[in-house]
């Protein structure tokens, strides 16, 4: 069986959300069909739910406090952001409203919203359309932070992330919607084989060799999954060097079990992400990683990262500064000089 | 049954005598952080809130939000439990003053931003066929923020049933309005086709009688409105300075205290009576409230 | 000397031929990332910018900003090579296509955000005294932002030499202005006590005149002026889909083409020797970008 | 000689920084004098320049952005956040605006603006006017981050972040405004004898037996200095355990070398911050100090900092909720247990 796309993904997802719950309605920019969103993912939603689907004028920061209110009524309320850049306008409803109600007004509420986005580079749109800043949101107590992966099951995700009770804000890619939304099929994708983490937001851990001995943990998530797994393919084929990669569901709270469990493993532990590096994921990854396994740690963790600055529109200097495969291979490699 | 003006006047006196406590208890150390009392305007929130049903309709306000707390939820006790930081406070001491919450009631100090929230309050009960009318209430400083302008927008394009109030008190913090308020003010909402009302008296009254062509044109209609009313505050913005001329605060204070406008039109009696029982009841809320357990004092 | 006819007309045709070669670029994949075309807008960028002196004045401008770049600063050639990722480009490839900085002209993609950023550049050449105007451009779907009327009351309340040209070409993106504008557009300015003008017709000489009476408001006054100028674009929003009505198009394209408003104004001779001046730039242009060096192609 | 309070030291600063350049202009809300600022730091600038202090109406999405502007065209703006909660409203133009027009614009302008704002708890003001979100900031590349603290030179740091090209965020702290402005005398501030670093905006190095054996390194900066003193103090007299407290001057880009430096000596290092512990400076110190000390630390970095939630306003809760010295002081003790 041929997958689908991961834009059809969620879109099925969500279509589905729809039906099977009608207290979900999106809101954001341009959704109406035909158009159906700028990246497609809320096609055929408004032609089937005209009441459920609000396009709205460009007020970003005031959308987020809209489907705050829809939340604290008791709706579960989509709100999609066009480019993940423009969720900077909305720091002040997600930091002092959003992050705050449930808590400050002690429990009398629920904010269960979803904030969906397209994060990530390598299109050459330039410095306002290509970040990933969902590390800023790794600060912000009271959310969840949740990352679509090509090789997680988007449907399940759309569906986990609507029914959560608290406010989700779902990441996803520009690269990774047009390709498959790959699945395990007897534990393997492609030569790779496939460990699901528990929890609402799994994480996958992937081997080469069938969770045998390896050299390092990758973890990472979202759009540089593909990346991940051709440095660990290169790794393997060029180097016989193995890793296990930790492709996170949940960024926050972050999911520490499965990169815990590989890290008891491989006793090395590279993270790797598409937002720059300094107070990236990474850091509170490595934070938290080198406290819990202190002594399983053979060498410092690793960050590989974007370089701290603009994302150029030139797509030489965007793959500059954007972290690739390259510089994952290297990190492994790096690990363990001695050992190459 | 009481008559509407025995009502206002039971609630402004309440109100009054909560926040006169309030300062009181301020300077005996009772109370920390921060407080913005409303002593003053109080017929903006007895003449407004009047035509709310705390069951069904919504309330949405910002820093100096007691006098509409109490308006519509009659909840003196839960407040005054609230700012000293007691367990049997309205949000159990996390909140404190410019954070509260309760049925249909809730307020955020981040001004400006509750306008957004209240817009997606007023779609949910549209969406819900609830009937409700959702009410945010703002200053004149506010009106400077811009996703208040983002929300008449999508309030007036999406029908919703959002009553946003402007207290115009003609100062935000120390700025006086001619600083901070450019043009018109109903103007700025009529420009996104929202209807408007100005009124510019203190005369709770008055108030009432306009609040209540507006509510019932939302309830009609389903559409939002605007109002701007006149008032002033004659206490201090929270606690400390203020630097506006004490010749203006006592000018407003002697023409136009809600509380002293309609003193004349009720029965000296009654008005004994109401007076009286606000006195006993904020003084038993505050007794109350300090007896009650301190949140956080005891640890697990 | 040139009249400003034939002025008119030789931007207007530069700016058309340069986007109708950045579209044919994009499908032969000489450019990647995205582009806003202004194809059909011409008029606003001429007739605006005319009156503006690019020594002195201050433009900023939005995603669709090609025209305005060209009108303003003539450099045809910087922009092919910034769109082409060359080192030549404006900003050597860093910006791109809805990025641009030269001398006094800035643009950024983020709707709305850039208001403030002009507001506190005019705030900036009032304090130097330099006379200048300071311009940003808006389209419809940007009257949703928030900022904008943050920065009309401040602009309003210190009398900023600040020009905000509204280029309502009615949609934004996919978004008809019915969806998205509600009330009035130049009622929105005027509400907070700023003057206004709008004109419903792409013809250049037209939009020329009424841009002129504005500047020269702003340079006598130094106060801030608000204009809404209707226009249409021919051309997708970016380089997808377009949801609209083909008929409409068509019929806009019959009707509002400020291009061929104006052809038949001028001499024919002189008219033939701008077009082809306009195609020999554009093109050689095009050749020089794609032989100057690609931006990061040879690492440190 | 009596030392000056913070709030006049920072005053005074910004009085000579007016006097000495015609090209620094002051905005924010309720500037005007007598009323001088809602913490009194702005205090006398707009009698002596009523030109140079411009009061703004409520908008600070906005004014972030003007500021941007009147940098743009060769001022140097000092913008006033009433609290700094309210930098929320200002991400847009932080992130899409201000940390990129030098880059994006290929260096042909600067953007030489500073934001002042009050940051941190303990007042009782609830949970939109107490946090500590310069963390947030961390994560932005291009824009420095700047803590004052009470023992550090206070006038010097007003001046060198109006003369800085590139933007900067001076972090104050609401507690910190009331107390004395100390400065080493002779080397020496009370009992500690105090090392200052080199650069801009330089971190001083704390020790309470001058730089003889310690057991930890106690990183922190602005408001938690007090309380890491306190921590130190106790420390020493009722465990005869000495520190050394690093106090940072600039968190970005992070001032590394001093951190180093003082962990060369003790082999094992205490993150201290007010600002919630996930994502928070701690983590990018952590990833820093583990991949540049690896050999060095004798344990893992432990980070102390609120608890990731609301704060609240009720006093005991706000205390059980903020780092206080006895988390401190139990993280040091925490290191060698054994020899404790
Ligand atoms: C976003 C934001 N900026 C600033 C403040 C600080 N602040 C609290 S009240 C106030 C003045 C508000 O004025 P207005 O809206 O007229 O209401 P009033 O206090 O007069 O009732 C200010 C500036 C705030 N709470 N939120
Ligand atoms: C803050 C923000 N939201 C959304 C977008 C995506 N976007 C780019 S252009 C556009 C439509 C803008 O419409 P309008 O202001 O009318 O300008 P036009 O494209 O018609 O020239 C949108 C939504 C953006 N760039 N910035
Ligand atoms: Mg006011
Ligand atoms: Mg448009």
């Amino acid at each position: 069986m041929r997958s689908e796309r991961c834009v059809q993904a969620l879109n099925g997802g969500l279509h589905e959300a729809f039906e099977r719950r009608d207290d979900v309605y999106l809101i954001g920019e341009d959704l109406l069909d035909p158009y159906g969103g700028a990246f497609k993912v809320s096609q055929g939603l408004s032609d089937r739910w005209p009441e459920r689907v609000i396009t709205t004028p460009i007020s970003e920061a005031s959308l987020f406090g809209v489907a705050a209110g829809m939340a604290l009524r008791g709706y579960r309320p989509v709100l999609e952001i066009m480019f993940g850049d423009f969720i900077a306008l909305g720091f002040d409803q997600i930091i002092n409203g959003i992050s705050k109600f449930r808590e400050m007004y002690d429990d009398q509420v629920t904010l269960p919203l979803v904030v969906r986005t397209p994060m990530g580079g390598r299109r050459g749109y330039g410095p306002t359309h290509s970040q990933s800043l969902e590390k800023l949101l790794m600060g912000v107590p009271n959310i969840r932070v949740v990352a679509a992966s090509e090789y997680h099951d988007l449907r399940a995700m759309t569906h986990a992330a609507i029914d959560d009770d608290e406010p989700v804000f779902l990441i996803e890619n520009k690269l990774m919607y047009g390709r498959p939304n790959r699945r395990p099929e007897n534990g393997y994708i492609d030569e790779l084989s496939v460990r699901e983490g528990s929890g609402t937001y799994p994480a996958l851990t992937l081997s080469g060799n069938d969770f045998g001995e390896a050299a390092a943990t990758i973890v990472t998530y979202g759009g540089m999954l593909p990346i991940a797994v051709e440095a660990a393919t290169e790794l393997i084929l060029e180097h016989e060097v193995f890793c296990e990669i930790v492709v996170l569901g949940e960024l926050l709270p972050l999911d520490l079990a499965p990169i815990l469990e590989s890290v008891g493993r491989t006793g090395a532990l590279i993270t790797a992400e598409e937002g720059t590096l300094t107070a990236g994921i990474g850091a509170e990854i490595t934070a938290q990683v080198t406290e819990a396994a202190w002594g399983q740690l053979r060498r410092p963790v690793r960050r590989v990262a974007a370089n701290d600055g603009v994302i150029p529109s030139a797509p030489n200097l965007e793959n500059m500064m954007l972290p690739g495969a390259g510089e994952v291979r290297d990190a492994v490699l790096a690990l363990d000089p001695a050992a190459v | 049954m009481t008559s509407d003006l025995a009502r206002f006047y039971q609630q402004m006196y309440v109100i009054r005598r909560l926040e006169e406590t309030l300062l009181e208890m301020f300077s005996a150390g009772e109370i920390n952080g921060t407080t913005h009392t409303c002593i003053g305007q109080e017929a903006t929130a007895a003449g407004v809130i009047s035509h709310l049903d705390s069951e069904r309709d919504v309330i949405f306000s910002n820093h100096r939000c007691h006098g509409h707390y109490v308006a519509f939820t009659d909840d003196v006790e839960g407040l005054i439990a609230e700012v000293t930081g007691r367990t049997t406070g309205t949000c159990g001491g996390k909140g404190g003053s410019q954070h509260l919450c309760r049925g249909n009631f809730y307020s955020n100090g981040i001004q400006g931003s509750i306008v957004p929230v209240a817009t997606g309050i007023a779609l949910a009960e549209r969406e819900r066929k609830s009937g409700a009318v959702t009410t945010v209430f703002i200053g004149d400083g506010t009106l400077g923020q811009g996703a208040l302008y983002e929300c008449l927008n999508m309030a007036s394009l999406w029908r919703l049933p959002l009553m946003v109030v402007v207290e115009n008190n003609h100062y935000a913090q120390s700025t006086p309005e001619e600083l901070a308020v450019s043009g018109s003010i109903s103007a700025r909402a009529a420009a996104f086709g929202i209807p408007t009302a100005e009124i510019t008296t203190t005369d709770v009254e008055e108030i009432h009688a306009t609040a209540g062509s507006a509510v019932e044109r939302i309830r009609a209609t389903g559409e939002p409105f605007f109002m701007v009313l006149d008032t002033y505050r004659f206490s201090p913005h929270s606690k400390g300075d203020d630097t506006r001329d004490p010749a203006e605060i006592e000018a407003r204070r002697a023409s136009s205290d809600p509380i002293a406008l309609i003193a004349d039109r009720l029965d000296p009696e009654l008005r004994a009576d109401i007076e009286q029982a606000a006195e006993r009841r904020v003084a038993d809320a505050r007794e109350a409230a300090l007896a009650a357990p301190v949140a956080g004092a005891v640890q697990a």
